[in-house]
């Protein structure tokens, strides 16, 4: 299992310090359980904690109440060391409900602490999850260390004094399990307490009913015996720096606020809601200060529609979706693809095909992103991986498009878009100056001798044609979607015109190899096994590959952020090992471009169940395959 | 796509509003006349006092079909899109830019087959945009399949026993969108479509124009017993704001309410003051919707010129308005606070 | 998928029209009562003499969302399709299979934003089927956007600082469209429900039922003014064919065409006869225009019930007949003598 | 060249008998060539000739009379043996205008034969054409044998007696051309004059006047001076049956009926139109007395899902359209697959990217029938290799799609599609029967021991869903995009049910592999290089292929009619080979498929010009490798 180390570590009397301590909170989805991970995981993040968190809800639709299917899920990871994974399996366990218990049980580790909400474990409730007995009758939780809390109870108890329903105080109820878990591990009070101020400062009676429970649930920490001990787990050692707990959908849309920055550009977004994409817009839509124009449009088609014409228009635009979305999209695409307009179209994976699992994680867009058009169609496809970083790759692929001129993929995923992490925060003065020049002026002769505007007359170096935004006088000109004629950009349905502009755009799109950094090997570059990574399975992979490498195992690993084109040494990296693994949330897409390209025998590690990768698993596979050796080594270790 | 040589410099000629392309449609193609008039248009409009329309600040965006070949013969700015999504593409265009001059150009097919949807929503948005619809009843750019306008049996290579859809009424499906400008013209007369196209782009918001078109070619005629200076006299109804509406020989007809429903007279049994008072700027739309039914069982005659004008906030202003609206509240934007505007903390020593 | 068991075997009880499927809306959503009123109205036709409706014969599809997840919930044949589609879908099977039939349910997002275009080409075809549009004006399913009938200036998660967009009147558009049948009714009235969905049931076409339904998470409340008891007497008018429209404290108001705008009066000062007849089928669809725009103002009532029902052919049938006339013309196609339609020629000896 | 062999072979007086020739016929749109070339083509079929066509004419709105742009082409190639394309170089060309000189000149093959309307020539048409002199005098038909007819006065001068007005004569003249040429060539002339009196029948004068202006143009050949020789080619030996001159979308349209016949369901056709595929709905719609139900939708994805409404009420369900259509259908095809129900989505391809070249023919559209949807998608995707082919390969998509309820994707393209062939007509009771049973009985029992319908219970052979329609009593039950519990098909939300359901759906399609031909070898399976081909490139790879063998050189090849999932022996055929060759009209899609599939080092011919490849560049490929030799043989012979 992953981050693996000494775990406790008594320091005499008092709270006991922990290197690390997976936490899941388990409720009906009205217990408010999203939130109670959010307020613990800002709380460890203040503390100085490294933290990966994997919130997990029911598909669109409310479940019934009780049922498993209601059941919500939120799941943290602290620790006092660099982690990269919201951990293989908890440590604790919060259950509010028997539903909960029962989803969840078998996610905790053997000899894991559970806190139960006993007063949801009614006849009705039981029978409700599923339960035909008691589970804490009948031995199904040997072999845990069970807590029963009657958390509702004890919250309304807090109440007197307050003018709450007893209703309403019970909806309290997950702030009191929240202060049992801060007390346990030892998490600061200020920044929950502030919180509820501020989210809920309106009504003074909510406020106060939340912070009872609170205070009440850490009170029946510090003095219920059946709590015996107390942890902590110290602050991580990190850069210095100002720190900020981010989820991927937040990152992606202040990443796209910075490039239009950056651009010195309005920013515009065509989108049409889709799970789990929806949040950037919404982000988004709260920051018309920087300019930022959105747009829920009626469709996803018309969505990029709209993106293409801002884009005409010189802003910098965007869209934004999920896989259902994409492939409606094709067409326009196309379209931007061809008039070769800047444009950056952000896809969200979900769980598919069709509908599919719309709140689960999944990457098998790959392939759609980078072959979803007709005819030849090349576009450059960038991909984040992790939370943070799509705030770099929305500049990235911000920056791609407007040098050449070109629509750009960037695909992220719903693990990302929800999950959180500390984020440094970069220097904003150290951000790249992407900013590019309109046309302004004639840029050939004609026949005739007059100056005139071809559009299609191309950088020499990048081969991104001019940039004319209307507006500006002289440079009139009309774009489209039949074959244009090199140069000129006239329509053209010369033969030999279509072949000469295929290969441009086709070079144009290649040539971007050479302006993104190099593939670089995490490792010693002397092992057997080197794992190719692409999007958010780099916290596994990583935590996979140092685990190894804490036990002394050899392997090595690529992360790629540019899938289309790739960079220009990564076949050369390639080359260099017997065996390479890839892992994807898919059947295996990038593994075949791979083989294609540089004909590696490059195989898959496949993981389908809307979840992301353990480290557990990757470090499998990769021994699996007899990896965890040195090249000149004899056998796998272990 | 040079600029114009210096002939052709001065704006109120009709050659410095025409790019330097060959124009593609067939010989007698009804296209030909609304592209004169269009640049007629600009031409007269650059000769009035305060004109602010130029090439550079005028843009046509279009999708698929004949109609939609039009950007390519106007000397501005223009974009030939794909099929049926012009109205989407100008949408982002207007709101990214309200200072600009957009028209859309699309056919029966391109506008109200495919591109149904995204009409009928910058209409009700009410997006800055004039869109012309050029009706020719018939999909001309694939060779001559029906359209959702062509009438009920008509006989095309993708129908040979006669369609039998009930064929769209492009000025009620407006009406009934919400469309704050409706107004129809035709590809015979020059001057009236300069009129139209005149009082679309002085409307502040999307505007709508159904050009009857002749397709010389694969629907020749379609249009001859309203349109065809024989036909004007009983068939063709010219609207004139705050006029009883009236036609035919000597103005004889006129057109009434009956409970709702708009039903022809003869104004000597009726009286004039009984005649429907043409009041183009009615807030409620059911009027101008009841105009639109008059010719629906084909035989009455047709309405031509404004139905509808009424003022309505413009989409692309009001999103604009938006944005100054939070730069004053808050402040232009400023990214480094932006990243700490959520909780932050000190990292490290 | 089970077969229901013995106790629903009787067609005359809800449960017979009940799927073994746990329904998955949140507690208190307006969707529960339409399912409801659809499960009853089956039951009620079962008894009905000569009924030929049964579980085998009736399809539901829809598209997506949260009112699109209906198909689950009844025990007949069902598609739950994707985002805006199932209109498309549905003609596709009314064309096959006119012996089906066939309902199709989405909401307003579903049916008006990505899926207008198909909405608005099946009711001008009058493609043969029931079409329900629950309309919460919000986006549920994926937690509160504003959708295409919210009012303006609607705060929403996408829209924080309010919507612009001048919304959708459905039935408006559908009148636009060419519907031949148009009705609304609300989720708090089973009865009302049953009556309307029957009526919709009976038409042959297309028939459009807008449903008022309250989203009680993201749009709680949306029509109380309307449709709650207490607000009905002033504003909720209830069309009767025939009859003059009227309600209000002893219908002491009614409602009357101003120059073909609806307007209401006190029936006081009016007197009666002054009040607007209901005519559902009114083959000009003026008045039915008139009517739905009524409340446009978002001040005056609401009209109810069965806005127009007209007779029009019903597109599968017309389809179909043209096989049968193309069959009854060729005779059956024959492959052998198909192949042999152009030139052919003996080749080799 | 392709279709070498001896040409000229004088048979002392009277016509010279030839091998082939190939002839071009050229015009304004407005001048007919199109027809003139049909005309000629269905004489020669009808003579016994093989023969192959390749119809060129502008894109979609007319453009300006006497233009360049404004030129119609028609190119006929006929033999007395079996030949595969319409021939690299034009032995004579018909050029009705300057235009059509000026811009088909260079591809008659040096002393091939000019026949010119002079009457055309004047000062305005030359200008029009972009003639600074007039060719006939400055030299530039030098090197070839040019015959100038004043068509346009004899057509007239032909005329009296007949009331046509000048200008309607003189639109007779193609039929003079069209005399001239059946003259030169020998063809039978009942066939064409019988066409006429079909044709317009309806106007007596113009049946007068064209049959006048054929007759005309006959007697001009025999009795001009100008026209020396009179050839002719005999019938090519060929299987004996009845033939018919078949165009790939008739063939098309055609199969799909024989398709509905064969699997005993109405066909049913959802499609919007679109160029080149709008004549397969305009043929079908002719055929409704066969029971076939066409419907033309509001836009191609109405049109695709109006398909799968009609394949989910039992009918054999059709889409017809060409890339950009497909761009849109994307998402419901991915619903079709996740519902599992057979349809037969039929891409026409044409130039790509965006609106492109749509008149032109290109083969670009592979990696987005297999890749282009999101989520793990996968359909099988067939194509068919020439005119007639079409009618086999609609079956064969029909059989796939009933047989494991699946959508099916087929290519074809425009060279196809308006290209035509001589075709042995089938004979009707040998064509397979694809009928398949729906269900009509539970087909599990439940918990509560009662007889249920699983919809998502598989045959375990095909793993193909059991397909129950409405009207079928006790089977009613619900699909959707939503994941689908293995079995009961109820959505479910199951992490491990979403990977069974994702490895499910991929053997299916995966399992297909085995039920189809197996890869051929045409050759002696000893040469260096195989060329591997799809589709259209068929015709120039055999042209190319043969010709190598007429000359002793050794080259093998494989044409692949289903391209995913590959036949089973593929691998092991490729394997077999030092060089594999892919020739394709796109960049290199297939040669990307078989690379990642097989780690061959397979090498990609690509031709992006919108015109089909010739027998000559497939063979100069090939040479370039250095193929031509056996396996052990040493180097290439030149
Ligand atoms: C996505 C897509 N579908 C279909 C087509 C083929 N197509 C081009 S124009 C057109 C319709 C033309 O009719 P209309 O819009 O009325 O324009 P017109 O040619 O009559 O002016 C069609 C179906 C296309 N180019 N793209
Ligand atoms: C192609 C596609 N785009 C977007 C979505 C996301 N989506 C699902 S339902 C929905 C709209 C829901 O609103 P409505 O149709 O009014 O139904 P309601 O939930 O309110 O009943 C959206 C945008 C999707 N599933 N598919
Ligand atoms: S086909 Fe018809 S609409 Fe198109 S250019 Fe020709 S005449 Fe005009
Ligand atoms: S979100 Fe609204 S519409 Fe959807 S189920 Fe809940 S209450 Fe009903
Ligand atoms: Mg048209
Ligand atoms: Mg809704």
């Amino acid at each position: 299992m992953t981050d693996t180390a000494k775990k406790e570590q008594t320091s005499g009397s008092g709270p006991i310090s922990l290197d690390h301590v997976v936490i899941r909170f388990a409720g009906d989805s009205g217990d408010g359980m999203q939130l109670t991970g959010d307020r613990f995981t800002s709380a460890s993040a203040i503390a100085g904690n490294d933290l990966a968190t994997l919130p997990e809800y029911p598909a669109e639709i409310r479940a019934p109440q009780g049922t498993v299917a209601g059941v919500s899920a939120f799941q943290v990871h602290i620790a006092n060391f660099d982690i990269h994974t919201p951990g293989d399996e908890p440590d604790v366990l919060v259950a509010m409900n028997p539903a909960a218990l029962l989803s969840q049980l078998d996610r905790l580790r053997l000899g894991g602490t559970l806190i139960l909400n006993t007063d949801s474990f009614d006849e009705k409730n039981l029978t409700k999850a599923g339960y035909s007995a008691d589970p804490r009758e009948d031995g199904s939780l040997d072999g845990y260390i069970v807590h029963e809390v009657p958390m509702t109870k004890l919250t309304v108890g807090a109440m007197d004094g307050i003018d709450v329903k007893k209703r309403d105080a019970e909806r309290s109820k997950n702030f009191f399990a929240l202060g049992i878990i801060s007390w346990m591990y030892s998490r600061p009070t200020e920044p929950t307490l502030d919180w509820i101020d501020q989210k809920f400062g309106k009504n003074p009676a909510v406020v106060a009913a939340n912070k009872a429970a609170y205070h009440a649930g850490h009170a029946f920490g510090e003095t219920a015996e059946m709590l015996p001990n107390q942890y902590y787990v110290e602050a991580a050692p990190v850069a210095p720096g100002t720190y900020t707990n981010i989820t991927g959908n937040v990152a992606t849309a202040w990443g796209m606020i910075a490039a239009s920055q950056l651009a010195k550009l309005p920013a515009f977004l065509g989108s049409y809601p889709i799970t789990p994409a929806s949040d950037i817009l919404h982000e988004l839509a709260k920051h018309k200060n920087f300019g930022v124009r959105t747009f829920q449009a009626e469709d996803e088609i018309a969505a990029v529609g709209s993106a293409l014409g801002a884009a005409f228009g010189g802003h910098l635009a965007f869209t934004t979706t999920s896989g259902p979305g994409v492939a409606l999209k094709g067409e326009t695409i196309g379209l931007a693809m061809a008039i070769e307009l800047p444009m950056v179209i952000i896809d969200v994976q979900r769980g598919g095909p069709s509908t599919g699992l719309p709140t689960k994680t999944e990457a098998s867009d790959l392939m759609m992103a980078i072959y979803g058009r007709h005819g030849e169609a090349p576009i450059p496809v960038v991909a984040a991986y992790s939370p943070s970083n799509c705030f770099d790759m929305a500049i990235e692929a911000s920056r791609i498009a407007l040098k050449y001129r070109t629509p750009v993929m960037l695909l992220t995923d719903g693990y990302l878009a929800n999950g959180a992490e500390p984020w440094k925060l970069p220097d904003v003065d150290s951000l790249p100056d992407i900013s590019v020049d309109f046309a302004t002026e004639t840029n050939a002769v004609d026949a005739n001798g007059e100056a005139v505007f071809y559009p299609y007359l191309r950088d020499p170096v990048t081969l991104a044609r001019p940039w004319a935004v209307p507006g500006t006088p002289g440079l009139e000109h009309r774009v489209g979607g039949l074959e244009k004629a090199d140069g000129t950009g006239n329509v053209s349905y010369d033969p030999e015109n279509h072949s000469t502009m295929t290969d441009l755009r086709q070079a144009k799109v290649d040539g971007i190899a050479h302006d993104i950094p190099p593939a670089v090997i995490d490792g010693d570059g002397d092992a057997d096994v080197l794992v190719v990574g692409w999007g958010s399975t780099h916290g596994a992979i990583v935590a996979a590959v140092n685990n190894m490498r804490a036990v002394g195992d050899k392997v090595d690993r690529v992360h790629l952020t540019h899938v289309h084109p790739f960079p220009a040494n990564l076949g050369e990296v390639l080359s260099g090992y017997k065996h390479v693994l890839v892992p994807e949330l898919n059947k295996g897409q990038l593994v075949r471009l791979l083989r294609a390209e540089f004909l590696v025998d490059a195989k898959p590690v496949s993981k389908m169940i809307g979840l992301p990768f353990t480290g557990g698993e990757i470090e499998a596979a990769i021994r699996a395959i007899g990896g965890a050796t040195a090249k000149n080594d004899s056998g796998a270790t272990a | 796509m040079t600029v114009e040589s210096n002939v052709t410099l001065d704006p109120t000629q009709r050659g410095h509003w025409t790019s330097d392309q060959d124009v593609r449609w067939c010989p007698g193609c009804g296209d030909y006349g609304i592209l004169a008039a269009m640049q007629f248009l600009h031409a007269e409009l650059a000769a009035e006092e305060g004109n602010t329309i130029t090439r550079e600040n005028t843009v046509f965006v279009s999708g698929i079909g004949c109609a939609a070949r039009f950007p390519y013969y106007m000397s501005t700015y223009g974009m030939h899109s794909i099929h049926g999504r012009a109205p989407a593409i100008a949408t982002g265009l207007a709101v990214a830019r309200p200072d600009l001059n957009i028209w859309v150009v699309g056919g029966d097919g391109d506008m109200l087959s495919i591109g149904g949807n995204h009409l009928i929503h910058a209409l009700r948005r009410n997006v800055n945009m004039k869109i012309l619809l050029f009706n020719n009843q018939i999909y001309g750019l694939t060779k001559g399949q029906y359209s959702p306008t062509s009438e009920v049996g008509k006989i095309t290579k993708s129908t040979p026993m006669g369609s039998i859809d009930h064929p769209f009424s492009p000025l009620s499906l407006a009406a009934g969108a919400g469309a704050s400008f409706i107004a129809r013209t035709h590809d015979l007369d020059r001057k009236h479509m300069i009129e139209v196209f005149r009082r679309a782009n002085a409307h502040n918001g999307s505007s709508l124009v159904e050009i009857y078109q002749n397709c010389n070619v694969f629907n020749d005629g379609a249009f001859d017993q309203i349109t065809k200076r024989s036909a004007r006299e009983n068939m063709f109804i010219e609207l004139v704001h705050g006029e009883p509406i009236r036609f035919g020989p000597e103005g004889s007809k006129g057109v009434t309410l009956d409970r709702g429903v708009a039903r022809v007279v003869d104004v000597a049994d009726s009286g004039i003051d009984a005649l429907l008072v043409h009041d183009e700027t009615n807030p409620n739309p059911a009027v101008a919707f009841a105009l639109s039914e008059l010719a629906q069982d084909r035989q009455s005659p047709t309405v031509f010129g404004v139905l509808r004008a009424a003022e309505r906030q413009d989409f692309g202003q009001a999103i604009n308005d938006q944005v100054l609206a939070a730069n004053a509240a808050k402040g232009p934007g400023d990214l480094y606070s932006l990243l700490r505007s959520g909780a932050t903390w000190e990292g490290g020593e």
